[in-house]
């Protein structure tokens, strides 16, 4: 199969994987128990009030009717409005985007070569004193829950030693005028992806740096970089290359602690409120992204396992 | 100390304070009347007024009204206002105060104020004269100026209603800029009618994450922090970085008995339960010590608080006596419980093991905490519960009679109505304390509510922050305050 | 290390727990010259050159001397899939050879035709699955020769080719040569080593029973051994295929010459190949048309071909499988025509071809193996499944694959004996313990005793593992063996008795066909009928002696591939000789 | 070097591995309550959240988090592998789309969500959230499998097994899962840590173990205010569970490398 038709039926797949995270999303919420009108009422649950704000939320209206109503508006581009605030709900989304996309961006661009750096330098010396330094400490610091390192690098690095601020608390979106502010998030949202990814990366390159292609590579003088990434690593990457489209997504749909700790209003807070007020179409048109996304993404760490599996098809 | 030193020699002008909240995330709004969080309540208040407000007794102090006269039958009242202007310089009218109420009662808009409005009869009222309102009652009503500091009933200018783009009131700060979720920032009034604030600007930051914001505080990006954990306190009191501020009596805990339903529905059962809790046991270990026990009424230290009734003790013995004579030995019960507030969990975990020496077993569901409060109204049996500050009337008006919209103890009594209308029509406040005495002891006997303590409201600052008052529990009056703030 | 070598081993012992697998093996290597390493399959050659290089098996205890000059080394090891990369394309490496030793695009070019890949370029986009086990070959080559190393180890570097690619390998490796670059051929090819080496080593369980210029070994051979190689190279099988089809001998009464000896091995006449006599060329036999030309059959498609005798008791002769309008794929480019081939039980079908014509591609299709062809392969008349997967057991049983790259075929986790009895269990639902008896029985008649068996592959030397992955295959108990290149790996003696064994296999399974796919005049030499795949197109058949002979190369010509290498080879040895004396 | 290995990881993973399965029977009646997050008075490690002492919590907590987490992700591994290697090893492409496909559907819920809306739809019990836990890591754990097997699915040895009749889950689980292996334990060991978090985490959100349960994991989560009064709440489950799961990873590691040398 040629790649082009291969992503194209993707795509139309991913269309449907998309509308099925959609559908899956508005059961589960409507599952949930209570609704906007009862997230709002609070702690002063008055029976009348819910009613009243259930009815000016056109909320006793059956669940498909406003399913359809929602999906017809979507397929005008239109992704609704709050229920709670009325605002937009694309509004919801494009402030909850930058900060997110920063995040997410910086921590790849350094997820990707401290991952798979680490990871193959824990292979060229499987077994040394290296690899079980590095593969100790990575695991160690993926033991840790995200909040305690959190915690204990905030209490380091922003409140003992005073060089980077603790929070970006009060820096809005504009995250990028305070770059000190995003070192120590990063720093939070790189610890556990780096040991997952060097893990894989060190687990197939020790394959690969044990097979004979290598070795044949060697022979004739290659050098020890070239081999090390153009060699070995093709033969090592695809279960990688799928873990980091885990990490994208992951650092795209929720890095819930590392938002609040820090005070990143990102997509993962949005997400959170939003659940916790039953705000379906907010919650409707994160689903359509963070189905996009993953489809998007899984399809792209797809394409590259294909690549690196080019006998797949020939093979009986 | 940092708190009640107003003494206006001492005081500074100018500079920005900084105020971290847990928030509610892209959904706020600057809509006084839809303000149902605390950081909403502060935001309010910084930009609005209310015709009356909470003194830490949780007595009405006037604020934007002067006075108020009832008539003999206590259900008509002439409220008349002071002399106010709202940011945009127009003055405070009765026009506006009928619309706010107006607004505020819609039925299509279900704010969270109007309930507390519904003794009033907004179509009968009317503006006398600039300045002057008559508020009509349904019923007589010897507690209205309760009524005129209800959380939420701000004052908007007439016809407001898009409160995203510059939002006017007669608050002590005038907008500057809002980001849902993120900040506001609002700037010194110079015409406020109590005196202009101390501070040049306001900034009130959301930090949903509590050790967020203690970071925030500790690391100088904020200079005042609500809600801190007492955890937090006792980390960092006395250690000479940040000032605690802590608001005694902000937030009755309690338990909550369904007393129409067995095996509650028997009082000796109640009386057991009352006798099962350890309420040190709790506060110690729920509210990490910090806050007072609890007799099982609501409102310590508040007006009308009964405090001559003993205080409770544990007494398993006696209570292991009642429930087998109430028939329920090997008793088991599932108390509903949630996240949806701090020591809720714990407090559950610490009953269920105190109740289990007293051979109740009980069964501890923990429920979701989006819709806690809708839940528990009126499925199950035992519940966590909580309650922020309120004069007692609204807590027996809106919890313990027979129509009370938030009847989570399901106290239905007759002859307790009677009580409570008698005291409304009772012009004489000692007759009414008598009443209300009454009422509690009733309550103290056989009531629904197991009160096992009153949390403390703890509130960080950085040491130069001044004027934070500290005798003022969460929503009244002195609670949030900021016009009273300066950096010294 | 001596000054007029490049490399020099000195009484090398390699030993894998207490087994020497060479013992006192010593060895120089002059610039400019060709040492060839000779022996039985498993002799210890591969592991010689290995050292040469300075690699040896994990775990192995090393004594001796291995020196070598300083430069680049080329090597051309003898599983050349195992050393390309699955995952890249086959021009990654070459250019990144290339550029380590300073080569630019012309060099490249050079190495690629001197490694006879004409279309090397285009063939440097595709991934090493996409090219045929002779194209893998010569791009090991090339990558070898890029660098200009000061000393080449090729290990069977012509196995996998066609008699005028090897011819034409041998040149370049004779002008390598004569840039004074050494070279040790490690081979059972002996013309190749006739014509190239300059000096031979004849090894032997680990050690070298003789070693001496090549004039000398070849004129003289002292050691009884050698003696016992260089005889068996060329000698008949010891008994006709034919007698399972009508007891006709199908060697000619020639001799079959000893391939240089310039005797060609043309047979005699009576070319047995017919069954009851019958030559299959007509009739129903080989439909191998031209594409678009019907069958030169009589009588239609079916399988009960006029013509035909009817089969006997043991239903020899009747047609098995039968390939109908078969048009194989490899993505969209069509690599292979049949419109018609029809195999007869207990008959012996050569499969011949230049290297990349798609002689494996036919195997696969008959196995089930190349799901990608248009057109039906029918057993007994039955269509058979296009993919394995979709084959019951006795289908599967029915059509075995002996595959061309043995090593890539096995599982290198398991036991070598563990995997050849599974077939029997898995296929004819033998019970564990009678299929490794049965599978110890089948390894030891191909020579494959004591611990080997119970070795993994990774253990096992290539002319053994061919061997078992025979054996594995034999296990099925198949009516139709397609064995792909299954001797390309063996010395003279090994495939001497292999090619016994094959020989003799129709006398105990009356009606087992066999295909031969081969590069090897005395394994085609087997066969009745011989088909010739040029291009893809089926276009040749002719009585099996005669067609192993052809040079498929050259149009319509008959000329014999053999005598002509020869004739290269003399005409190499004068141009070598008068370079070195000017 | 090996055998150094081995011992370096069995050491770090016996004192938590002894502490969860032996803990319960040396941890006695529980004692009074005293005030939450305090040192000393006779609590060796202090008291936690609820005023409970931290080492009988210790003692008591290891067993679930092992039992759970270990349940969780071999389910999921169960479940994952199978479906990664049929993805991997079919030449269906339906088949493939219709195994995989639906799995990234889930992966677009993020998983807490996922478990946080299951569960409130139904209370799933604390077996019922190792199955949902294991669910929620099979998409991904799947896709790992399958990214892992496909070179190896693809290798003329399968080719040849297949003509040898090899069964499929001989095929699968013998050849091509054994030649992911290295992979596979990698991914494996990581995910047990990930599980054991979620599975604490889902406690506090009222899901599964009870909020205040004696759990190494919901210890950690639950007593995190108190880091910085009473630190050993925290960081003395923390350290058991990093031994843990640190432990284990190191052990996969010897493992394997100890079969490589074997092999090669
Ligand atoms: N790693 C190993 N461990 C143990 N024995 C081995 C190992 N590698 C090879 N052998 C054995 O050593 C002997 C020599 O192997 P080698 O590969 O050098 O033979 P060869 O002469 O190249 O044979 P062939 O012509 O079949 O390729 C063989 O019998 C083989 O079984
Ligand atoms: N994926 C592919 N795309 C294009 N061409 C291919 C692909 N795979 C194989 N080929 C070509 O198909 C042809 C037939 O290959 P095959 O392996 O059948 O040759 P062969 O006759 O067995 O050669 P050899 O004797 O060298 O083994 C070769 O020319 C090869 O390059
Ligand atoms: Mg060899
Ligand atoms: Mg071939």
């Amino acid at each position: 199969m040629s790649p082009g038709s291969f992503v194209a039926r993707r795509l139309l797949l991913g269309a449907a994987q998309t509308a099925a995270v959609v559908l899956l999303v508005f059961a589960l919420t409507e599952a949930l128990p209570g609704d906007a009108a009862v997230a709002l009422a609070g702690d002063q649950p008055d029976p009348a009030r819910i009613a009243a704000l259930r009815e000016a939320l056109e909320l006793d209206r059956p669940a498909h009717e406003r399913l359809a109503d929602w999906a017809a508006g979507l397929l005008h581009g239109d992704l609704g409005t709050s229920l709670t605030s009325g605002r937009p709900v694309t509004r919801y989304l494009a402030d909850g985007f930058g900060p997110t996309l920063l995040l997410a961006g910086l921590t790849l661009a350094l997820l990707v070569p401290l991952g798979f750096g680490l990871g193959v330098l824990a292979a060229r010396r499987a077994g040394g004193a290296l690899d079980r330094l590095i593969s100790s400490v990575s695991l160690a610091v993926y033991a840790v829950p995200e909040f305690a390192l959190g915690v204990l690098l905030v209490t380091v690095f922003a409140l003992r030693l005073a060089w980077l601020p603790p929070t970006a608390v009060g820096y809005g979106t504009d995250l990028l005028g305070h770059p000190a502010a995003l070192v120590l998030p990063v720093l939070v949202l790189l610890a556990r992806p780096v040991c997952s990814l060097s893990r894989l990366v060190r687990a197939g390159m020790v394959d690969a740096l044990a097979a004979p292609y290598t070795a044949h590579a060697r022979r004739y003088g290659v050098p020890e970089r070239r081999i090390l990434w153009w060699h070995a690593l093709p033969g090592a990457a695809a279960p990688a290359v799928q873990q980091l489209a885990r990490t994208a997504d992951w650092l795209l749909c929720g890095v819930v602690v590392v938002e609040a700790l820090f005070v990143i209003p990102g997509l993962g807070t949005v997400l959170l409120n939003a659940v916790a007020e039953r705000d379906v179409p907010v919650v409707q048109g994160l689903a359509v992204v963070f189905g996009v996304v993953t489809v998007v993404l899984n399809l792209g760490a797809d394409l590259v396992a294909h690549r690196l599996t080019p006998r797949a098809g020939a093979a009986a | 100390d940092s708190s009640g030193d107003t003494d206006p020699k001492n005081t500074r002008r100018g500079g920005r304070l900084r105020a971290a909240f847990a928030g509610g995330g892209a959904s706020e709004t600057l809509d006084p009347h839809k303000a149902n969080l605390f950081a909403d309540a502060a935001r309010a208040k910084a930009l609005y007024d209310k015709l009356a407000d909470f003194g830490a007794d949780l007595s009405a102090q006037p604020r934007l009204a002067e006075k108020w006269e009832p008539n003999k039958t206590l259900d008509r009242w002439q409220v008349t206002l002071r002399q106010a202007d709202f940011h945009d310089g127009k003055p405070v009218t009765a026009r506006d105060v009928l619309h706010s109420y107006r607004r505020i009662a819609d039925p299509k808009q279900a704010f969270r104020a109007r309930a507390s409005l519904e003794p009033v009869d907004l179509d009968a009222s009317r503006a006398v004269g600039d300045r002057t309102v008559e508020f009509v009652l349904k019923r007589p009503t010897a507690e209205f100026p309760n009524v005129l500091a209800a959380f939420g009933a701000y004052i908007v200018p007439e016809g407001a209603d898009d409160f995203d783009r510059r939002p006017v009131g007669s608050g002590p700060f005038r907008f500057v800029s809002f980001a849902p979720g993120r900040s506001a920032l609002f700037r010194r009034f110079d015409d406020y009618w109590e005196g202009a604030p101390h501070l040049d600007e306001l900034e009130i930051v959301v930090a949903n994450e509590e050790s967020a914001r203690v970071n925030a505080l500790l690391g100088g990006q904020v200079e005042y922090a609500h809600e801190l954990n007492p955890t937090t306190a006792r980390a960092h009191q006395g250690r000479g970085q940040i000032e605690m501020v802590r608001l005694r009596g902000s937030a009755m805990q309690a338990f909550c008995m369904k007393t129409d339903r067995p095996p509650f529905d028997d009082k000796r059962v109640r009386e057991a339960f009352f006798l099962i809790a350890d309420r040190k046991e709790l506060v110690d270990g729920a509210l990490s010590g910090a806050g007072q026990i609890g007799n099982d009424l609501f409102g310590m230290g508040y007006e009308y608080y009964a405090d001559s009734l003993p205080q409770r003790t544990q007494d398993l013995d006696r209570a292991r006596a009642l429930l087998k004579k109430a028939g329920a030995e090997k008793l088991r019960v599932t108390l509903d419980t949630s996240a949806v507030a701090a020591g809720f969990t714990e407090a559950a975990g610490i009953f269920r093991d105190q109740a289990a020496k007293a051979g109740v077993t009980v069964d501890v569901r923990m429920g979701s905490k989006d819709s806690y409060w809708s839940d528990i109204l009126d499925s199950g049996t035992l519940c966590c519960y909580r309650s922020g500050a309120m004069p007692i009337e609204a807590h027996i008006s809106q919890r313990l009679l027979t129509d009370s919209t938030t009847n989570a103890t399901h106290w239905r009594h007759a002859d307790f109505d009677a009580l409570y209308r008698q005291a409304q029509s009772t012009r004489d406040k000692t007759e009414r304390a008598a009443l209300y005495e009454r009422m509690q002891r009733r309550l103290y006997a056989e009531g629904g509510f197991l009160i096992w303590g009153f949390a403390d409201w703890i509130i960080g600052t950085v040491k130069n922050v001044k004027g934070v008052e500290a005798n003022a529990p969460a929503n009244t009056l002195d609670w949030a305050r900021f016009d009273k703030v300066w950096l010294a | 290390m001596s000054e007029d070598s490049v490399a020099e081993i000195r009484d090398l012992r390699v030993e894998v727990g207490g087994r020497a697998l060479v013992d006192g093996v010593s060895l120089r290597v002059p610039p400019g010259k060709v040492v060839a390493l000779v022996g039985a399959s498993g002799s210890g050659k591969t592991t010689t050159g290995l050292a040469l290089l300075g690699e040896y098996p994990a775990g192995a205890r090393v004594s001796g001397e291995v020196r070598r000059a300083p430069g680049a080394v080329g090597y051309v090891p003898q599983h050349p899939g195992a050393v390309l990369h699955p995952a890249l394309r086959v021009g990654v490496l070459l250019r990144d050879i290339a550029r380590a030793h300073g080569r630019d695009r012309d060099d490249l070019r050079q190495a690629l035709a001197d490694a006879r890949l004409p279309e090397g370029e285009a063939l440097l986009r595709r991934y090493p699955h996409q090219l045929s086990g002779g194209q893998q070959q010569r791009i090991v080559l090339a990558q070898a020769l890029l660098p200009r190393p000061r000393v080449v180890v090729a290990d069977e570097p012509t196995t996998g080719q066609d008699p005028e690619t090897k011819r034409q390998i041998a040149e370049r490796f004779a002008a390598v040569a004569a840039r004074g670059i050494a070279v040790v051929l490690l081979s059972h090819d002996l013309d190749v080593v006739r014509a190239l080496a300059d000096e031979v080593l004849v090894m032997r369980a680990g050690r070298v029973v003789e070693s001496g210029p090549a004039e000398r070994l070849w004129r003289a051979p002292r050691h009884e051994w050698t003696r016992r190689l260089l005889d068996a190279e060329g000698v008949p099988p010891a008994d006709g295929v034919g007698r399972g089809v009508g007891g006709v001998l199908p060697v000619g009464g020639g001799g079959v010459g000893r391939g240089v000896g310039g005797v060609l091995p043309v047979g005699g006449g009576g070319v047995g190949c017919g069954v009851g006599g019958v030559l299959p060329v007509d009739g129903g036999g080989v439909g191998c048309g031209a594409e678009g030309v019907p069958p030169v059959e009589g009588g239609g498609m079916g399988c009960g071909v006029d013509g035909i005798p009817p089969a006997d008791g043991d239903g020899i002769g009747r047609p098995v499988l039968e390939v109908r309008d078969l048009t194989a794929v490899h993505g969209r480019t069509p690599v292979l025509r049949v419109p018609r081939l029809v195999l007869r039980a207990g008959e012996c079908l050569a499969v011949v071809g230049r290297s990349g014509s798609g002689k494996t591609t036919l195997g696969r299709c008959l196995a089930g193996l190349h799901r990608h062809h248009d057109g039906t392969v029918l057993l007994d008349g039955v269509p058979l499944p296009r993919s394995l997967r979709h084959r019951d057991r006795e289908r599967l049983a029915a059509v075995q694959y002996v595959f061309q790259d043995a090593r890539a075929a096995f599982d290198e986790h398991r036991p070598v004996l563990d995997q050849v009895a599974r077939t029997a269990v898995r296929l004819r639902g033998a019970d564990a313990h009678a299929a490794r008896a049965e599978a110890l029985d089948t390894l030891a008649r191909l020579g494959l005793t004591g611990d080997l068996p119970h070795r993994r592959p990774g253990a096992l030397s290539g002319g053994e593992l061919q061997r078992a992955a025979l054996a594995r295959a034999l296990l099925a108990r198949p009516r139709v063996l397609v064995c792909d290149e299954i001797t390309s790996g063996l010395d003279t003696v090994t495939r001497r008795a292999l090619l016994d064994l094959l020989a003799g296999l129709p006398a105990d399974r009356p009606g087992l066909s066999l295909v031969l796919i081969t590069h090897d005049p005395q394994t085609a030499r087997l066969a009745q009928r011989t088909v010739v795949v040029e291009a893809g197109h089926v276009t040749e058949r002719a009585p099996g002696p005669l067609t192993v002979c052809c040079e498929v190369g050259h149009k319509g010509s008959r000329v014999k591939s053999l005598e002509g290498s020869e004739a290269v080879v003399r005409r190499l040895g004068r141009h070598r000789r008068t370079r070195r004396c000017p | 070097m090996s055998r150094g290995r081995f011992v370096l990881g069995g050491l770090v993973v016996a004192v938590p591995l002894a502490l969860a399965l032996l803990g319960p029977l040396f941890a006695g009646p529980p004692g009074p309550r005293s005030v939450s997050f305090a040192l000393g008075e006779g609590h060796w490690l202090g008291t936690d959240f609820v005023g409970r002492d931290v080492w009988r919590q210790v003692l008591l907590g290891g067993r679930t988090v092992v039992v759970t987490a270990l349940a969780a992700t071999a389910l999921g591994y169960l479940v994952a592998v199978p479906v990664g290697l049929l993805a991997a090893l079919t030449h269906a492409r339906w088949l493939e789309e219709l195994l995989m496909r639906p799995l990234d559907v889930l992966l677009a819920v993020p998983s807490l969500l996922l478990i946080l809306l299951v569960a409130a739809a139904a209370d799933p019990g604390p077996v019922g959230l190792a199955l949902l836990v294991a669910l929620v890591n099979v998409p991904d754990a799947a896709r790992i499998v399958r990214a892992a097997a496909g070179e190896a699915a693809s290798r003329p040895a399968v080719e040849a097994l297949r003509m040898q009749g090899e069964s499929w889950w001989r095929v699968a689980v013998s050849y091509v899962t054994r030649s992911a292996l290295r992979t596979l334990a990698a991914d494996a060991g990581i995910r047990l840590t990930g599980v054991l978090y979620l599975v604490s985490t889902a406690a506090f959100l009222g899901v599964g173990a009870a909020p205040d349960a004696a759990d190494w994991a919901v210890m950690v989560d639950r007593n995190r205010t108190g880091l910085f009064v009473q630190p050993w709440a925290v960081v003395v489950p923390a350290v058991l569970i990093v031994g843990l799961t640190t432990g284990v990873n190191l052990l996969f590691d010897a493992a394997l490398e100890k079969k490589g040398r074997a092999r090669s």
